[in-house]
């Protein structure tokens, strides 16, 4: 049967929370060849911010994505801070990179639990994302908002945490460390899991690399980027991060990466609370920003986030340019996409862990 | 006179129809709840299937341009229809409307055609996903139905009888099925999940790849009809294999016979539900490699067992 | 059928069933991913709103309510549109958080259209941004009470 | 690698043309380089120095030229900065050297009206396919917002 039938998923489409749309030929149960149409999300951020000042855009970075907003804000402030020469006190430091890390704990639960999702695994989508409600917790308990924080401002944060609090949030900690291993356990070791998950969406790390992808997806093909190894900002100078790797490249592998990197992250909240030095949280910033221009890059759940941002002097941003990580993985899923089941569709998509505001802006 | 109102009260009422229509609702919320508190959560009220039912019927009926008005109207009536004939033939609690040597066979027959209207349904719309999921339905049946098939075989050839209440009667009176053809209460388990298209092969409708697969198109009292006849479905796949393998209605002891079934059916559809919540959706072809390199074989093995020790 | 008691009676049951037992469906227009994690929030165990009957649906034919987070950007106008017109009547529209509302923070921009408004009749706004769980259920409640 | 011996064979590679590194905040070197020069660089980058993983492409229309930013990381961030004429900008594509550079171009393309020659599949990826007007990050497009300021 040579016949091709064309199947479109998205833009309403269970398998995506987001719309997004893919033409997919399918010969048989086969996949043929994949087109993708991107911008159904496209709410043009990046000339909107030149229209306002750089406290205001604080509150429309947040909401570039809902899942990683701290860390938008994070490269934010971190490029602005550059500008203006702030040096941002430790404590400050410190509970900013705190919140980057409860982010990456949620953000990593919440992927698991569409995963499971995606390949009919209703139990550990529940059992993950009641597992994230710990995270959701201490970070509201922190910030007062649940998934965007507006923790961040320019020159520190606007958070912090009292003796009360530390101790409630260790322990905590502790508690949902437990529950991953857990889930790490149920991965490692569920036959359907990995079933579907393992062999699928396979990428080399040549491919990583010519495709310049990042995050987790390049670190389960073996490709060793973090950079809150390599670039030490904000706090992470200070800590030591174990970078979680994997080889076979595959959507298990990711899976694997993911929830290690979930455990590592609790680590660090651990060791960033015991070592949380005394003092302010935030310095002063002037409104206007003199000339200048900066690139600054965070690790947000998904990958190397990049903001170019550059300043006239004025108190509005002249240019500022947003590269999220997921755009970097969905140049690949053409590639991956190329010779799958229909079926396997679904996990390919949900192996890259589409953030399709992050990816439109 | 009396004698018809007797069989019309039966076939309506008890235990016709109207109990079934009973169990449906009953048996699909106390499955609901019981994967829901498996999963950590509080699961719907009791009343919810039935309530669903009745909102679904009151709802508009819109069919897409291009489908099929008249088949898109009859195949769930067939599939229903197929369901309560089926039911008919099968014992529950020591009462049945009708029975007659071999009427396994023909439950069995009847019991094949809903997948074949769930087939022809997604075709009728004319959907992309409802067409995909027709073509899958039809595939799964292809793996499922032989090892079901043959395991349900295997007690009739033992009790030397193809009537369903003389294979549960001869079981109660020596021994239940389950524990002499234990493999074969495994390979009808696992061929009533798929009949049933459940966890982990719910292929045909995956919600996050082909939407809800052949009912993608279908709406209001269409709908609810699809729905009425897979719960209905259920109860009926449950009751056969509590008569075929675990003794029917037959007292064990001190309970009496209809409180023996019921707590018979309870523990079938909780075996039933706890598969649903351990393991994720398999592949349209590892279900196929599953069922003619795994559960085929097993099957005939258990028929030969079984033909072996019917000899001696 | 035509028999006033028989239909107020009947009238009564649909009533019922339909206050206990809204299908949703979920479309974001343009929004940031906030609310649309919250909607699947609803499902799991903290939540979970499958104790008042409520389903999130896969197919706009099975749904009762369409839940619209995000604004509307010019790409999504005729799809969400579309999903609409598929849905049968009854129906009605939830728009979750503050851009479905009104466009929110990203009103202004180049490809932003406003809220939902603009396009559907809403039924409920529930503004927050993102919106909490506990608003959200909120929402559905004050829309099931005024299901006729 | 560190950027003195970067600068110094790319050097090596454009004998005709005079490179300085430029220092930005935050551990990022810029290399200014004249348009055509920006395939033989990028070639050189990837052939004779462990620099593979382009970040992006910023784009943004200055003054009196459209400027292109390819943001490079290897440890450490570089920046090739090349500048453009505003009226017809065009410059060559480099997917074919690093295909994960095939989105940010389209990007381009479509926000700023710069050509990428040999681009194989330049349409347009965020703005939808009916888009009239100039590119929005044009120094001429105006939101309504501002447009209406204007007026009033």
């Amino acid at each position: 049967m040579t016949t091709q039938i064309t199947i479109p998923i998205g833009p309403q489409h269970p398998l995506l929370k987001e719309p997004l749309s893919f033409m997919i030929n399918v010969e048989g149960e086969r996949v043929v060849d994949s087109a993708l149409r991107l911008g159904y999300v496209h709410r043009g951020i990046e000339r909107l911010c030149q229209t306002k000042t750089y406290i205001q855009n604080l509150h429309l970075f947040e909401r570039v994505c809902g899942i990683c907003s701290h860390v938008h804000t994070t490269a934010y402030c971190q490029g602005v801070e550059a500008l203006l020469g702030l040096e941002v006190p430790l404590r400050g430091l410190h509970l900013r990179t705190l919140m980057c890390e409860l982010e990456r704990v949620h953000s990593h639960l919440l992927w698991l639990g569409v995963l499971g999702e995606n390949i009919g695994f209703q139990t550990i989508f529940m059992y993950a994302w009641r597992d994230r409600e710990i995270a959701l917790d201490i970070m509201e308990e922190l910030s007062g908002g649940r998934v965007t924080h507006a923790g961040n401002v320019i020159g520190g944060v606007q958070i912090d945490i009292s003796d009360e609090q530390f101790y409630s949030i260790v322990y905590r900690l502790n508690d949902l460390e437990q529950r991953v291993e857990k889930l790490l356990d149920v991965i490692l070791h569920e036959r359907t899991l990995r079933a579907r998950t393992q062999g699928i969406g396979y990428l080399s790390p040549e491919e990583i690399r010519r495709y310049c992808v990042v995050g987790p997806v390049a670190r389960a093909s073996g490709v060793d980027i973090d950079l809150r190894r390599d670039s030490r900002y904000a706090a992470y100078g200070r800590l030591h991060v174990n970078v979680a790797l994997a080889h076979e490249g595959d959507v298990w592998a990711r899976t694997l990466v993911r929830a290690r990197e979930a455990i590592e992250s609790l680590r660090l909240c651990r060791q960033l609370l015991v070592a949380l030095p005394e003092g302010p949280t935030r310095v002063r910033a002037p409104r206007r920003v003199p000339p200048g221009e900066v690139v600054s890059r965070a690790e947000a759940p998904r990958g190397e986030l990049v903001y170019y941002i550059r300043s006239d002097g004025s108190d509005k941003p002249a240019r500022i340019k947003i590269r999220t990580p997921t755009l970097t993985s969905l140049i690949t899923v053409h590639d991956q996409l190329e010779g799958v089941e229909t079926a396997d569709i679904s996990v390919v998509l949900s192996g890259i862990d589409l953030c399709i505001a992050c990816a439109d802006r | 006179m009396t004698d018809l109102l007797d069989a019309l009260a039966k076939l309506l009422l008890f235990p016709g129809f109207a109990f079934l229509f009973a169990c449906a609702m009953l048996f699909a919320w106390i499955d609901r709840r019981v994967i829901a508190r498996l999963q950590g959560r509080v699961g719907p009220p009791w009343f919810q299937p039935l309530a669903d039912w009745i909102k679904l019927l009151a709802k508009e009926d819109v069919l897409p341009v291009g489908a099929n008005e008249w088949a898109c109207t009859m195949l769930p009536i067939f599939s229903l229809a197929a369901v309560l004939a089926a039911s008919v033939y099968i014992p529950v609690g020591g009462w049945s409307i009708q029975a007659f040597e071999g009427d396994l066979i023909v439950v069995l027959f009847l019991l094949s055609i809903p997948p074949l209207a769930y087939f022809l349904g997604g075709w009728a719309t004319g959907g992309v996903y409802s067409v995909i999921g027709g073509n899958r339905s039809l595939l799964q049946y292809f793996s499922y139905e032989v090892p079901f098939l043959m395991a349900l075989c295997s007690p009739a050839i033992l009790s030397g009888s193809w009537s369903i209440a003389q294979i549960a009667a001869r079981q109660s009176e020596t021994i239940w099925g389950v524990f002499l053809q234990p493999l074969g209460f495994v390979l009808a388990v696992v061929g009533l999940i798929g009949k049933l298209k459940r966890v982990p092969f719910d292929i045909p409708k995956a919600k996050s790849e082909i939407v809800a697969g052949p009912l993608t198109e279908f709406s209001g009292r269409k709908l609810a009809l699809w729905h009425l006849s897979i719960e209905t479905k259920t109860v009926v796949g449950i009751f056969l294999l509590v008569n075929a393998f675990l003794g029917g209605s037959g007292v064990t002891g001190l309970l009496p016979p209809p409180v023996t079934f019921a707590v018979k059916s309870m523990l079938v559809l909780l075996l039933l539900s706890v598969t649903s919540v351990l393991y994720a959706r398999l592949r349209i072809d590892q279900l196929a490699n599953l069922g003619w390199r795994v559960l085929a074989p097993l099957a005939l093995l258990q028929i030969a067992v079984t033909v072996w020790i019917g000899v001696r | 059928m035509r028999q006033p008691w028989l239909q107020s009676i009947l009238g009564r049951c649909v009533r019922w069933a339909r206050r206990r037992s809204p299908w949703v469906l979920h479309y974001n227009s343009g929004g940031c991913n906030g609310c649309d994690i919250e909607i699947l929030d609803l499902l799991t165990p903290r939540y979970d709103v499958e104790r008042l009957g409520i389903l999130k649906e896969a197919s706009p034919r099975h749904a009762d309510i369409l839940l619209c987070t995000g604004p509307v950007t010019r790409q999504s106008r005729d799809r969400l549109r579309r999903i609409y017109e598929q849905m049968p009547a009854p129906k009605w529209v939830i728009a979750i958080g503050s851009c479905a509302c009104s466009g929110g923070v990203f009103a202004g921009g180049f490809n932003v259209e406003g809220g939902i408004d603009g396009l559907l009749p809403v039924d409920v706004y529930v503004p927050g941004c993102p919106c909490r769980p506990e608003a959200m259920i909120d929402g559905i409640l004050t829309l099931l009470e005024q299901v006729q | 690698m560190n950027v003195s011996q970067i600068l110094a064979f790319l050097q090596e590679t454009l004998p005709s043309e005079r490179l300085e590194a430029q220092e930005m905040p935050i551990n990022e070197q810029v290399i200014s380089l004249p348009p055509q020069t920006l395939r033989p660089a990028v070639q050189a980058l990837l052939e004779q120095s462990d620099v593979y993983h382009l970040s992006t492409i910023t784009g943004q229309d200055m003054d009196g030229q459209i400027e292109l930013l390819y943001h490079f990381w290897h440890g450490g961030g570089l920046t090739l900065r090349i500048s453009l004429p505003r009226q017809e900008p065009s410059i060559d594509t480099i997917i074919d050297l690093i295909p994960g550079a095939a989105f940010y171009e389209r990007e381009i393309v479509e926000m700023l009206g710069v050509s990428f020659l040999g681009h194989p599949d330049p349409q347009p990826l965020l703005l939808p396919e009916d888009w009239e007007g100039s590119p929005p990050l044009r120094r001429e497009f105006a939101l309504p917002e501002e447009r209406e300021e204007e007026e009033g």
